[in-house]
């Protein structure tokens, strides 16, 4: 069986080229692939989607999507925030988007949540209930369905998820802790090529219970350790 | 006319707003507290009442927020903060933690609000004068939820206008389904036929209330002085 | 807060209605709520809707849906198997439907799962690859989406959800053991009412980690241990 | 006129035909075998490979056929047979059991089946004769797995009718999925062209397939006797 543990981040993020597709999960911190997320903006590879739930943070100490985006590296953003929550918080993505230098897309979270299962789960489209009646669901096929109003929407696919873990074994099998399983689980399995930074040490198969495992292993490509600091970002 | 607010007459401090609100809150209850001033409803506790908080980021029972020193770096709530374990806390992953909203499994979501209208309509998430918007999960919530609670001041702090409208005039985060409005001013129910004062802070009337108020405010018999502690 | 654990099946299901829609798990044999079913052919509502993978087994010895079936307490089947295996396999099930005393929708598995999982998830239809170009998708909804046709289903719906589960606390939260999970976690997300039978005793909240729950205990309304061999029913 | 098979000219075991079809598995393929004689594909271990085996309700990577007396109650195969637990396995619900299906992840599916066509079409649940149908998840694996394997008899075992055909007569699973096909008289690739014959049973000629055969046999020139092994 192909090895699926590298040894550095850098290795494992190596061959990624220029204008693919990257899903970056993490919510309020917690599960954010910062490690990956700093090997690729080693790498340089440009022209890139993003497919995230923010676009950075304000004055982020720790690399995150807007690391990527601030190096000018990200052409296309799917967010569910694409103006700052208050006015004076003014991330490089909302300057950059202020002065059209990266375009994006506005989507619910939990029609991104939604739409990231869906590519994973071969789904072609599905009618949701969120934003009928606004702005959002302008344009938008609608349907009425056992008198509710629904929107259809389409699967968000892409070419590598970036992913956070707290377990891992050599057969790719994850585990997460708490919320930082956000989106990791769905994002790994929508992308075609999963690249995983794991906390912990990567045990042999068996080690992790059938039944406690977030991530079958058949999901996930690569895998790389995170070093102790301050080699590994930890933040 | 009535006395105009800016003369200092006292209005309501944010924490009795929220308590106001989650007096509401029925045992059993799947809460979601949207980011700001929603999440001080989590300081009101009734004993008599098992409330469970749900966050969008897939954890269903969490518990206070944690003190310093008490945190745990893989646990944080909508707003980011770390919050404590609750014993009966489960954890699920984005996807589930949205089917969970959209299968209409959150009893009552409180958010803040720009502005809310008279039909139930209000406006959370994009000033048309800044590019994008900051979304989030309050569609989902606001159009999944069994009940949406909001909670704002009753009059823009910048220029004084009134937030309590006719029609929105921001674009709305989900038409129709606002059910109770706490305001600096007093409670507000959306009924079929409009806005109903409930009660007023004290020291105010229910006509200095409507002048700071667009919509037309239906005042019912049993309007009452807001009530702090059930 | 309101007491879910109950010392009986046949109180748990005491007030179940003729006339309702109930969702039945199990595959294989595994995972089949068979307390729960027995405790409801005692009590003998009829006229029901049954969702379920199969619709009973050849010679069972244990009760399982065809119980019901054959009992003529349900009215319609949404089932993956409408036609025995092997002609000989002739269930009480189909010997009811040749006769057309019972009727019957023929779901293939994926879509039947998906559509309970969407009335679980509040999807309001969904377009699946699944029996495009086949018996089952004439009359349906086509549609092509990246050069891919689709069919359109709505989502399954019911009333009550039988449950059979490894371990569960009072507040409802389920653990599942290997295959026993089946279709269980996704029917206890669909249905309105989810009724459990569980094979070890209830433990207090905090007693199950919170990462490796099945079920959030919201969607569990009901819970009843299941009591050694022979008052309760283990095969 | 070839000799009539039923002059008793031996045919392929079913242990040897689903050899090889399992000797096609590549390392890393995840596998789903259908009920029936696609279970003995597992009989076939190649040490050089790592095969994942798959099944609908929800297991990856499970082991053998339980031995007697080492059953675990709770594990069973899509058959309902009792497994063995393999090192990394990992186990889901049944929706994500088949959202692993329809996306893709199952490198190959074996069925059995009624009949398949030139075209790549066949059909496996449902004789028109019988009211219903027998589908389970063989219409989800047949229209998302990257490939569909068949194992059968080369014609009905009742009338000796061909069950290899130019279309099908019964009711299809799925149109044009069908990549390779073995039967006791040999192994059949589909190709846009037709139904290739790649390798026939030790004791049969092209010829005399062809004449148990309603479609139109392509017989290239590298056509071999059957392989059994590697």
């Amino acid at each position: 069986m192909r090895n699926k543990v590298y040894q550095t981040f850098d290795e494992a993020v190596a061959d990624i080229p220029d204008g693919v597709t990257i899903m970056f999960p993490g919510f309020g911190g917690v599960g954010v692939p910062r490690n990956l997320i700093a090997a690729l903006h080693r790498q340089g590879a440009k022209g890139l989607t993003g497919i995230s739930n923010n676009a950075g943070v304000l004055d982020a100490k720790a690399p995150d999507v807007g690391t990527l985006i601030e190096a000018g590296r990200v052409k296309k953003m799917y967010c569910a925030f694409t103006s700052p929550t208050h006015p004076s918080r003014v991330t490089a993505f909302v300057r950059m988007f202020n002065n059209n230098e990266i375009e994006a897309e506005t989507v619910p979270q939990g029609t991104m949540a939604e739409r990231i299962r869906a590519a994973g789960a071969g789904i072609g489209a599905f009618y949701t209930p969120t934003s009928v009646g606004t702005e959002l669901a302008e344009g938008k096929e609608h349907r009425v369905i056992n008198g509710r109003t629904y929107v259809l929407e389409y699967p968000l696919h892409a070419d590598y998820a970036f992913i956070r873990a707290w377990k891992a074994d050599t057969y790719g099998n994850l585990q997460f802790r708490l919320t930082q399983r956000n989106f990791n689980p769905i994002m790994a399995m929508a992308a075609k090529t999963t690249i995983v930074e794991v906390e912990n040490d990567v045990v042999a198969p068996g080690e992790l219970e059938p039944d406690a495992i977030h991530v079958p292993g058949v999901y996930v490509q690569r895998i790389v350790r995170i070093p102790p600091a301050p080699e590994g970002i930890w933040e | 006319m009535p006395e105009h607010p800016k003369s200092g007459k006292p209005k309501l401090e944010r924490q009795a707003m929220c308590d106001r609100l989650a007096m509401e809150f029925q045992d059993e209850w799947v809460v979601n507290l949207g980011v700001g001033m929603p999440t001080l409803c989590s300081n009101y506790v009734d004993p008599n009442k098992t409330i469970i908080n749900h966050s969008e980021n897939g954890v269903i029972g969490y518990g206070p927020i944690a003190p310093v020193g008490q945190e745990d770096r893989h646990l944080v709530n909508a707003s980011g903060q770390h919050v404590l374990a609750q014993p009966g806390m489960a954890i699920v992953h984005h996807a589930d933690s949205f089917a969970f909203i959209r299968g209409g499994m959150v009893d009552v979501t409180v958010m803040g609000a720009y502005e809310v209208a008279e039909n139930g309509d209000f406006a959370n998430w994009r000033i048309p004068s800044r590019k994008g918007g900051g979304i989030g999960g309050a569609m989902d919530l606001a159009a999944c939820a069994k009940r949406v609670f909001i909670a704002m001041e009753h009059t823009n702090p910048r220029d004084g206008s009134p937030r309590l409208l006719k029609r929105c005039k921001l674009p709305i985060t989900a038409p129709g389904v606002v059910k109770l409005v706490v305001t600096d001013l007093g409670l507000f129910e959306v009924s079929p036929q409009g806005l109903v004062l409930r009660e007023y802070a004290p020291g105010w009337t229910p006509e200095e209330i409507q002048h700071e108020t667009e919509a037309r405010l239906i005042i019912p018999r049993d309007v009452r002085e807001f009530r702090f502690r059930d």
